[in-house]
C-alpha cells in the first residue's frame, strides 16, 4: 500500500469535519468538529514528514496540538458563558450580526 | 526659514475652533466672544499676508514646503498667488460678520441640559471650515488640495444638518426631515464629486509621478511631462466634476436651494460665499493649469453649460415662494457667470471671474443676511407673508434692496465691474454666448425687484406691522459689507492690481492670448 | 523494533496496510458519527474514538512522541474537557438535527463533496510517490530528533506557544468566572425580602410525589394532580430535563377510589359518580 | 478750472448721502440741504458756462481725470469727465430746472413725513444724471444710465404702500434694464472693436472722426442698433415706451424733473452724442427716424384719449421725445435742432407739470380732467404759466416750441426723397395731434363749467392714481386754491423759459453756433422753402386748436368719459400695448418659471433621487442574504475556499 492513502484518509476527514461544522447546531459538536479537522491536519503533516523524511511536520503537528489545546479551553470556556448567560448551545441563537 | 504665515492663516482658526468647543456648556457666551475674537485674529493674519504679497513678484509667493508622506511624493505645499489671496482675504473678512450675524442662532431652546452645547459647536464648526478652506486657497499640493476639499465636507454637514433654519414651514419634524434631507444631499453630491475627482488625483500622479501643482504645471508649460491626448482629457473631467459639483453648475445644482434654504442664514452665506467658492478658485488654479489642452478642449460645453446655469437659475429664481431658495438660485446664475468667465480664457473673462468670486461673496453675504435677518422676526420663509415692511423697517429694507442691487449688478456697486468684465470677456471670443448671457441681467433685475416689491412695499401686513427695525448688532454686521460692495464698485483697482498678474500668467498657462481688436488704436 | 527498515520503503508493509484499512474505515466511520450523532455525549464519544485511531495512525507513522502526546492531551484532556462541558450543559439534551436555515444544509453538503472532491484530485494529480521515510530522522530516537528541533530550530515558536497556553488559561478563567458584584444577601435579609413581596413564604416544596418518588428530575404534584415547577432545581427545569409523573399518579388516584368504593359498597352514593365523572 | 466739474456731481451726491444716511434728525431741515446743494450744482454750471464761453470754440472741451476705475490688461475704463458745450447745456438744464423743482417740491411734498428722502432721491438723481452727460466713456455713461434709472425706480415707487405705485417703478426699471441690455452689447461691441470705449478715441470730433471710421459699416449699423435699443428704453421710444404713462405713480415733481424735461431725453443725448457712429450707419439712422416718427405720433394719440392730466402729459412727452429721436436720426441736419428742442421742451414740459402739480394740489389730488373745468379764476397763477406753456408747446409763433419744433419740421423735409416727405408729413401731424390735445387739457382743465363741484359722481373710468384720493377727498368737495409761493416761483420761471427761450436761441443761430462744433451740422436740400414749412406748421396747429376747441370748448364735457371710438378705447389703453405685454411676456413668463420649477423638481432631481432609490432597494434586497447566522457565513467561506483550491489546482494545471 502506498502512504499516500493516509493522505487521502486526512482529506476525507477534514471534509466530513468541515461538513459538520456547516450542519451542526449545537456549539459543542461544532468544536467538536473543528478538532476534527485540526487531526485531520494533523494527520498530514505526519504523513508528509515521513514523505520528506524530516522531523519539520511533526513539529507543526506538535504546535497544531498546543494551540488546539489553547483554543478549546478558551473556545469551551466562551460556551460556559454562552450558555450561561442565554440557556442554550445553539448557533444560531447568536444570530445578531444582521442590522 | 520664515516664520509660516500661511500655516498660520489655516491653524488659528482651528485651534480657535477646538479651543471654542471645550467652553464649558454654561459658557455661552465667552464662546461666541471667543469665536469672534479668533475670526478677527484670522482677518488680521489675512490682511498681513495680503501686504506681504508682492502683486509683481514671484507667482507663488510665502511658500511654504515640507516632506509629508515621502513615499508617494505627498508634499505639505503651500503658496498663494492674487487669485489665492484675493479669496484667502475675502474668506477671512466674512466668517466675522458671519460669526456675528450667527450670534443667537444656536443658542440651545431648553436650557439647563449640562451635556448638550450647541452653541459651542456651532461656532467651532464655522471657524473649522474657515481653517479647512483657507488651507485650501493655500494649498500647492494636489493631494493636499484633495483632503480639505473633501473634509471640508464634514462641518457644512454638521452644521447644515444640526442648525436648521428655525424659521420653516410646517412642524417641527417635518422641518428635521427636511434638513437632514438637504445635508444628506450636500454630503452625497459632494462625495460624489469627490471620489471622481480622488480617482483622477491618482491618476495625475501615475502619470505624473508627483503632487505637486508646480512642478506638474511647469512639466507640462515646457513639454518635459506630455499626457495622452485622451489622458488628460479624463483627468481634466474627473477635476471638473468635483468641482462642478461644488460650484454649482447645471445640471449638478440641486443640491445647492435644499442646503441654502434649510441652513441658517450664516450658514446659508458660509455655503454660497465661501464653500463654494473654493470649486471655482480650483477651476481656475488646477483645471487651466494641470490640463490646459483639455481645459480649451472642453470650453465649448463648459461655457454652454454656464450659460445654461445663468438663465436656468434667474428663471428658477423668478418661480421661488422662498426667500432663501430664491438667493440660492440667484447664486447658480451667478455662478454660471463665474465659470463663464473663467473658461472664456481672456484676461478680462478671468480677471472678472476672480473679481466676481470676490463681490459676490459680500453682495449675497449682504442680502443673505438681511434676509436671515427679515426671517428671524417674522418666523417665515415664504416670500408671501411679508408686505409692507419698508414703512415698518426703513433701514432694513434700505439694506436689504441695496444688496438686491448688488444682486442684479447694478453700476457702482461691486458686482457690476466683475459682471461687465465677464461678459466683456466673454463676448470677445464667443460674441453669441455673450450676447445671452447678457439677458442675465435683465432676469436678474425681475427676481431681485419682484422679491423686494413683494415683502417691502405694499400696505403694511398685520403680522409685520409690529417689526422691530435693524438692531445694533445686525446694523455692524450689515454696514460695512455695504461700505465695501460701494467701494469696490468705484474703486476696484486694488484688488484688480493684486490679481491680474496671476491672470496674465495663467493665460500663458494655457497658451492663449486676448484677441486683438478689429480696428488698432492709431497710437 | 524494525520499523525505520518498512518507513523507508515507497510502499508499506502488508500489516500496516492492513491495520491502515480497518482502522482507516474505523476512524471515518466515528467522524460520520461525530457528525450525526443526535446527542453530543455520543458524538464526543465517537471523535474520541477517532482520535485514538489517529493516534495510532501517528505511531504507525513513525511519530511516535506524536501519538503518544495525542492519546494523552486529545483524548485524555481535551476530549474530557468536552465531556465536562457536555455535561454541564446536559447530557440528555438531544439537539434535533432538522434543519432550521433554508438551503443550509444543501450548501453545506455540495461545499463539503465539492471541497472533499477538490482535495483528493489534488492529492491525485500532485506526484507524491516518492516516499524517503524517517529512516535516519528517527535514527537518534523520535524524542530527541524533535527536541533537538524545538529547542533549536523552533525555540521561540515555542516560547511563544507557552505564552499562549498560559493566556488561554488566564481568558478561560476571566470568561467563565462571574464577579458578584454586590454582597450576597443573608439568610434574615432573603426572609424579609420574601415577606416583603408576599410570594411563596414558606420554604419550596420538596420533590417527589407521595415520597414513591424522590428522584430530584421529577416534579411534586399538587393537590389535584398537576406537577408543580416549584419543586424542580433550576438548572433541571432549564435543561427542560423534567420526569412528569402526574398521569400515572392520576390514574393511581382513581385506582385507589375504586378499591375504596369496592370495599365499602358505596355505589348508590351520588359523590361516588359525580367522583367517577370526575376521574374520567 | 476743471477741477470744478467733479463738484458738480459731488454736491448732489453729497447731498444724496447725508439725507439717506442722515435719519430723522434731518427732518426738519433736509429739503433745505438737498436745494441747496442742487442749487451750488447749478452755481458751478453757470461759472464753468462763463469759463466756457470765455474760450474759441475749439477751446471748448475740458477734461477732468480722477482716477483709473477698471484697468485689466486692453480693457481701461477711467472715471474721466469730459465737459464741452453738448454736455455743458445739459448740465445747466439739468441743474437749472432741477433746483428748481426742488424749491417747487419744498411746497409740494409739505405734508409727506417722508419728505427728506424724497429730497435725498432727488439729489441722487442729479448727481446720476450729470454723471450721465459728463462722463468721458460710455462705461461710466453706463453708470449713470443706470444710476437715473435706479432714481427713477425709487421716486416712481416713492409712495410704496400703493402696489400700483411698486409695480409701475417695477415696471420702469425692468423696460429700461432691457434697454441697458442693448447698451452693454454696444459697449462690448465696440470694446472688441476698437479695444476702448472712450469717446475720445472712438468718435473723435465731426470734422475728423476716431477709430470709427476704420470699422465695417455692419459693425457700426450694430453699434449703433444697439445704442437706439438702449435710447428707446430710456426715452420711452416705441416699443419700450410702455413704461413711461405709468411711472406718472410718482409724485408730480418727480414726473415734471425726470419723466419729461432731464432723465427721459438721455436717449436723444447718446445718439446725438455718438452721432459719428451713427453718421457712418445710415441704415441704423434710417431706423431712428422711424422710430421717432412712429413714437412721436404714437404718444400722441395715446395723449389724446387720456383723461388723467398727467398720462395726458406722459403721451405728449412720449410724443415730443419723437420729434428729437426723429431729429437726431436726420444726421447732422438735425443734430442741434434735437437738442434745441429738447432745452426747450425741457421748460415748458416741466412748466406744464408743474402746473398739473399745482392744480391737483388745489383740487385734492384729483387727476381726472372731466373733474375739473373753470379753474382759471381760482389759480390764475397757475393758469397764466399753464398756458404759456401750452402756447410753447403747440408751438405758437414766438414762444419756444415754435422754432425748436418747425426746425425740426424743416429738417424732416430736408432729409430728402421719399422718407424726407413721409417724415415731414409724420412730424406736421403730429404737430396738428399736439395741438389738438393740448387745447383739449388746457379746455377741460381750466375752462368751462366747473364739473368738480358734482363730486358725488361715481369715479371714471380712469382709476385716480394719487395716494391721498383714496384717503381723503374723495367724496368732499375740492376748494381750488392757488399753490404757495414755493411752488409758484418755479412755474413762473420755467413760464418765461419757454416763452422766450426758443427765440433767444434762434436769433442769430446763437445756439446752432455753440452746439455745431461737437455735432457738426449741414443744411439738407430742402424741397420746400422753410417759409412753407413754418406756414404748413402754423396752420395744422390751428387747424388742431379748432378742432379740440369744437369739441371740448363748444359742448360741455361730460364727466363720465363716452365710450368713444375703437381708436379712442385704444388709446386710453395706451394702443393695447400693455396687454400685448401682459398676454405675451407676463403670462409667458409665469408659465416658463412654472413649469421650470416644476422640471427642476421633479427631472433633474428626480434623476438624482431615483438613482439614490434604485440604489437603496438594491441594498435592501442585497441585505436579506446577511441572516446573521454564523452557520451561513461559514458555508460561504467554506464556498470560496473551495474556489481558491480549485483556482489553484487550475492555474497548476495550465
Amino acid at each position: 500500500m502506498n502512504p499516500v492513502n493516509y493522505l487521502y484518509l486526512a482529506a476525507l476527514l477534514f471534509t466530513i469535519g468541515a461538513t459538520g461544522v456547516l450542519i451542526r447546531r449545537n456549539a459543542i459538536v461544532v468544536f467538536m468538529c473543528i478538532e476534527l479537522m485540526l487531526n485531520a491536519c494533523n494527520l498530514a503533516f505526519v504523513a508528509f514528514s515521513r514523505m520528506h523524511g524530516n522531523l519539520d511536520g511533526q513539529i507543526i503537528a506538535f504546535f497544531t496540538m498546543v494551540v488546539a489545546a489553547a483554543e478549546v479551553v478558551v473556545g469551551l470556556a466562551i460556551i460556559v458563558s454562552l450558555f450561561r448567560s442565554r440557556h442554550s448551545a445553539s448557533v444560531d441563537d447568536a444570530s445578531l450580526m444582521k442590522l | 526659514m520664515s516664520f509660516p504665515l500661511l500655516t498660520a492663516t489655516a491653524v488659528l482658526p482651528a485651534v480657535g475652533a477646538i479651543a471654542t468647543a471645550a467652553v464649558p456648556a454654561a459658557r455661552r457666551t465667552a464662546a461666541k466672544w471667543l469665536a469672534l475674537l479668533v475670526s478677527l485674529a484670522t482677518l488680521a493674519l489675512a490682511i498681513t499676508v495680503l501686504v506681504r504679497f508682492d502683486p509683481d513678484g514671484a507667482r507663488y509667493q510665502l511658500t511654504e514646503s515640507h516632506a509629508w508622506i515621502a513615499d508617494f511624493g505627498v508634499r505639505y505645499e503651500l503658496g498663494v498667488d492674487g487669485i489665492g489671496v484675493a479669496l484667502l482675504a475675502l474668506t477671512a473678512l466674512l466668517i466675522p460678520f458671519i460669526i456675528l450675524a450667527g450670534w443667537h442662532d444656536a443658542d440651545p431652546l431648553e436650557t439647563g441640559s449640562r451635556r448638550w452645547r450647541p452653541t459651542q459647536g456651532f461656532f467651532a464648526l464655522i471657524l473649522a471650515v474657515e481653517a479647512m478652506v483657507i488651507i485650501s486657497f493655500e494649498a500647492t499640493d494636489v493631494f493636499l488640495f484633495y483632503i480639505f476639499f473633501e473634509a471640508m465636507l464634514i462641518p457644512m454637514y454638521f452644521l447644515i444638518g444640526g442648525f436648521g433654519d428655525r424659521a420653516h414651514a410646517g412642524s417641527d419634524e417635518n422641518a428635521a426631515a427636511q434638513r437632514s434631507y438637504a445635508a444628506v444631499k450636500f454630503l452625497l453630491y459632494n462625495l460624489v464629486g469627490g471620489l471622481i475627482m480622488l480617482a483622477a488625483v491618482i491618476g495625475l500622479y501615475v502619470v505624473a509621478g508627483n503632487f505637486s501643482l508646480q512642478e506638474i504645471a511647469e512639466a507640462r508649460a515646457n513639454g518635459t511631462l506630455d499626457m495622452a491626448t485622451n489622458t488628460e482629457r479624463w483627468l481634466f473631467l474627473g477635476f471638473f466634476f468635483a468641482f462642478a459639483v461644488k460650484a454649482p453648475l447645471w445640471p449638478l445644482h440641486t443640491w445647492l436651494p435644499n442646503a441654502m434654504g434649510e441652513a441658517t442664514a450664516p450658514v446659508a452665506v458660509l455655503i454660497t460665499a465661501v464653500v463654494d467658492k473654493v470649486g471655482t478658485f480650483a477651476m481656475l488654479r488646477f483645471c487651466l493649469q494641470l490640463f490646459p489642452e483639455a481645459s480649451k478642449w472642453a470650453t465649448p460645453a463648459i461655457l454652454v453649460l454656464a450659460l445654461i446655469s445663468i438663465v436656468y437659475g434667474a428663471l428658477l429664481a423668478v418661480g421661488q415662494r422662498d426667500i432663501k431658495r430664491l438667493v440660492a438660485y440667484a447664486s447658480i446664475s451667478h455662478f454660471g457667470f463665474i465659470i463663464m468667465g473663467i473658461f472664456a480664457m481672456t484676461s478680462q473673462g478671468q480677471s472678472g471671474a476672480t473679481l466676481y468670486m470676490v463681490n459676490h461673496g459680500i453682495s449675497t453675504a449682504a442680502l443673505m443676511l438681511v434676509a436671515g435677518f427679515l426671517i428671524s422676526r417674522r418666523g417665515s420663509r415664504l416670500i408671501a407673508d411679508y408686505g409692507g415692511v419698508q414703512k415698518v423697517a426703513p433701514v432694513l429694507a434700505g439694506t436689504f434692496l441695496i444688496g438686491g442691487l448688488a444682486t442684479l449688478s447694478l453700476p457702482g456697486l461691486a458686482p457690476f465691474v466683475s459682471e461687465f468684465l465677464v461678459l466683456v470677456g466673454t463676448f470677445a471670443r464667443y460674441p453669441v454666448i455673450g450676447i445671452i448671457a447678457t439677458f442675465g441681467i435683465v432676469l436678474a433685475a425681475l427676481y431681485t425687484l419682484v422679491l423686494y416689491q413683494r415683502t417691502m412695499t405694499g400696505p403694511v401686513k398685520p403680522e409685520v406691522s409690529a417689526m422691530p427695525d435693524l438692531r445694533m448688532r445686525e446694523l455692524v454686521v450689515v454696514a460695512p459689507l455695504v461700505v465695501l460692495l460701494i467701494f469696490l464698485g468705484v474703486y476696484p483697482k486694488p484688488v484688480t492690481d493684486i490679481v491680474n498678474p496671476a491672470v496674465k500668467s495663467t493665460m500663458s498657462d494655457v497658451h492663449k492670448k486676448d484677441p486683438k481688436p478689429e480696428v488698432e488704436a492709431a497710437k | 523494533m524494525s520499523a525505520p527498515l518498512q518507513l523507508a520503503a515507497s510502499t508499506t508493509s502488508t500489516g500496516e496496510a492492513f491495520q491502515f484499512w480497518v482502522l482507516g474505515t474505523v476512524a471515518v466511520i466515528g467522524a460520520l458519527c461525530t457528525v450525526f450523532m443526535k446527542k453530543a455525549v455520543h458524538s464526543a464519544l465517537c471523535l474520541a474514538g477517532t482520535m485514538i485511531i489517529l493516534a495510532v495512525f501517528y505511531l504507525a507513522n513513525g511519530a511516535y512522541f506524536l501519538g503518544v502526546v495525542q492519546i494523552v492531551v486529545y483524548t485524555g484532556a481535551i476530549m474530557m474537557l468536552f465531556l465536562f462541558v457536555v455535561m454541564l450543559v446536559g447530557v440528555t439534551a438531544a439537539d434535533s438535527l432538522k434543519e432550521t436555515i433554508k438551503g443550509q444544509r444543501w450548501l453545506a453538503l455540495l461545499c463539503g463533496v465539492g471541497f472533499g472532491v477538490l482535495l483528493l484530485a489534488g492529492l491525485g494529480n500532485a506526484s507524491l510517490h516518492q516516499f524517503n521515510g524517517l529512516g535516519q530522522a528517527n535514527s537518534g530516537g523520535n524524542v530527541e530528533g524533535l527536541a533537538t528541533l524545538i529547542f533549536t530550530k523552533y525555540v521561540f515558536a515555542f516560547e511563544i506557544t507557552g505564552a499562549l497556553l498560559i493566556t488561554a488559561a488566564v481568558g478561560a478563567m476571566v470568561l467563565t468566572h462571574r464577579e458578584r458584584t454586590e454582597r450576597a444577601l443573608t439568610q434574615r435579609e432573603l426572609a424579609e425580602k420574601r415577606v416583603r413581596e408576599g410570594k411563596h413564604v414558606p420554604p419550596l416544596p420538596a420533590p417527589g410525589v407521595y415520597a414513591r418518588h424522590n428522584a430530584v428530575d421529577i416534579a411534586g404534584l399538587l393537590p389535584d394532580g398537576t406537577p408543580s415547577e416549584l419543586t424542580v432545581s433550576k438548572t433541571l427545569r432549564d435543561r427542560g430535563q423534567i420526569r412528569d409523573v402526574s398521569t400515572e399518579a392520576l390514574n393511581d388516584l382513581k385506582a385507589l377510589e375504586q378499591r375504596a368504593e369496592e370495599r365499602l359498597e358505596r355505589t348508590e352514593i351520588e359523590p361516588a359518580t359525580f367522583k367517577r365523572e370526575a376521574s374520567k | 478750472m476743471e477741477n470744478l466739474i467733479a463738484l458738480l456731481i459731488a454736491a448732489p451726491l453729497l447731498g444724496a448721502a447725508v439725507l439717506l444716511t442722515g435719519g430723522r434728525r434731518l427732518d426738519a431741515v433736509g429739503h433745505w440741504i438737498g436745494t441747496l446743494l442742487a442749487g451750488a450744482s447749478f452755481v458751478f454750471g453757470a461759472i464753468l458756462f462763463a469759463d466756457l464761453l470765455g474760450k474759441d470754440a475749439e477751446h471748448r472741451t475740458l477734461t477732468q481725470h480722477l482716477w483709473s476705475w477698471i484697468p485689466v490688461e486692453g480693457f481701461q475704463a477711467d472715471v474721466t469727465f469730459r465737459l464741452d458745450q453738448l454736455s455743458m447745456t445739459f448740465v445747466l438744464l439739468i441743474t437749472g430746472v432741477g433746483s428748481l423743482i426742488h424749491l417747487y417740491s419744498i411746497g409740494y411734498m409739505e405734508h409727506d413725513e417722508r419728505r427728506r428722502r424724497f429730497f435725498g432721491y432727488l439729489n441722487l438723481f442729479l448727481a446720476a444724471m450729470l454723471l450721465l452727460v459728463l462722463a468721458d466713456n460710455y462705461l461710466l455713461l453706463y453708470v449713470g444710465w443706470e444710476g437715473v434709472g435706479l432714481a427713477s425706480y425709487l421716486l416712481i415707487g416713492f409712495w410704496q404702500h400703493k402696489p400700483s405705485a411698486a409695480t409701475a417703478a417695477k415696471k420702469a426699471f425692468l423696460v429700461n434694464r432691457v434697454g441697458d441690455m442693448g447698451l452693454s452689447i454696444a459697449i462690448m461691441l465696440m470694446f472688441t472693436t476698437f479695444g476702448t470705449f472712450a469717446f475720445g478715441p472712438v468718435l473723435g470730433s465731426h470734422e475728423k472722426p476716431g477709430l470709427v471710421t476704420g470699422a465695417s459699416e455692419a459693425t457700426l449699423t450694430g453699434i449703433a442698433l444697439m445704442l437706439l435699443l438702449a435710447a428707446c428704453g430710456k426715452s420711452a421710444q416705441v416699443p419700450l415706451q410702455s413704461w413711461l404713462g405709468d411711472a406718472m405713480e410718482g409724485p408730480t415733481p418727480v414726473s415734471a424733473l425726470i419723466h419729461a424735461a432731464t432723465m427721459v431725453t438721455a436717449g436723444v443725448y447718446l445718439i446725438v452724442r455718438s452721432a459719428n457712429i451713427f453718421n457712418l450707419a445710415p441704415d441704423a439712422q434710417l431706423v431712428v427716424t422711424v422710430v421717432g416718427a412712429v413714437t412721436l405720433l404714437f404718444g400722441a394719440i395715446v395723449g389724446c384719449a387720456k383723461d388723467d392730466i398727467k398720462k395726458a402729459l406722459a403721451g405728449s412727452t412720449m410724443s415730443q421725445i419723437g420729434y428729437m429721436v426723429l431729429a437726431a436720426g436726420l444726421g447732422p441736419i438735425g443734430y442741434v435742432f434735437a437738442i434745441m428742442h429738447l432745452v426747450t421742451h425741457g421748460f415748458f414740459k416741466a412748466g406744464l407739470f408743474l402746473g398739473a402739480g399745482s392744480v391737483m394740489h388745489g383740487m385734492n389730488d384729483e387727476v381726472d380732467m372731466r373733474k375739473y373745468g373753470g379753474l382759471r379764476k381760482y389759480m390764475p397763477v397757475t393758469f397764466v404759466t399753464f398756458g404759456l406753456g401750452y402756447l410753447a408747446i403747440i408751438g405758437f409763433p414766438g414762444l419756444s416750441g415754435f422754432f425748436s419744433k418747425d426746425k425740426i419740421i424743416e429738417a424732416a423735409f430736408a432729409k430728402g426723397g421719399t422718407e424726407g416727405w413721409i417724415l415731414g408729413a409724420c412730424a406736421l401731424l403730429g404737430a396738428a395731434i399736439t395741438a389738438f390735445y393740448m387745447t383739449r387739457v388746457m379746455l377741460m382743465t381750466f375752462f368751462g363749467e366747473e364739473r368738480w363741484r358734482r363730486s358725488e359722481t361715481p369715479s371714471p373710468a380712469e382709476p385716480s392714481v394719487e395716494p391721498a384720493a383714496e384717503t381723503h377727498g374723495e367724496h368732499a368737495e375740492p376748494h381750488p386754491h392757488e399753490s404757495p409761493r414755493s411752488m409758484t416761483i418755479p412755474m413762473i420761471v420755467l413760464a418765461f423759459g419757454s416763452v422766450f427761450a426758443g427765440g433767444f436761441f434762434s436769433i442769430g443761430d446763437r445756439f446752432l453756433h455753440w452746439l455745431e462744433p461737437v455735432t457738426g451740422h449741414s443744411h439738407g436740400d430742402a424741397p420746400i422753402s422753410a417759409a412753407t414749412v413754418t406756414a404748413a406748421t402754423v396752420t395744422v396747429m390751428v387747424v388742431g386748436v379748432t378742432i379740440a376747441w369744437l369739441q371740448y370748448g363748444r359742448r360741455p364735457v361730460p364727466v363720465v368719459a363716452p365710450r368713444g371710438s375703437l381708436l379712442t378705447r385704444a388709446a386710453r389703453r395706451d394702443l393695447l400695448q400693455d396687454d400685448f405685454n401682459h398676454v405675451v411676456l407676463v403670462r409667458g413668463g409665469e408659465h416658463l418659471t412654472r413649469s421650470l420649477v416644476y422640471v427642476d423638481h421633479t427631472l433633474v432631481d428626480g434623476v438624482v433621487n431615483g438613482t439614490a432609490a434604485s440604489v437603496g432597494g438594491l441594498s435592501g434586497r442585497m441585505r436579506k442574504l446577511q441572516n446573521g447566522f454564523a452557520r451561513s457565513y461559514a458555508v460561504s467561506m467554506f464556498g470560496g475556499a473551495a474556489i481558491l483550491v480549485a483556482a489553484t489546482l487550475l492555474m497548476r494545471a495550465v
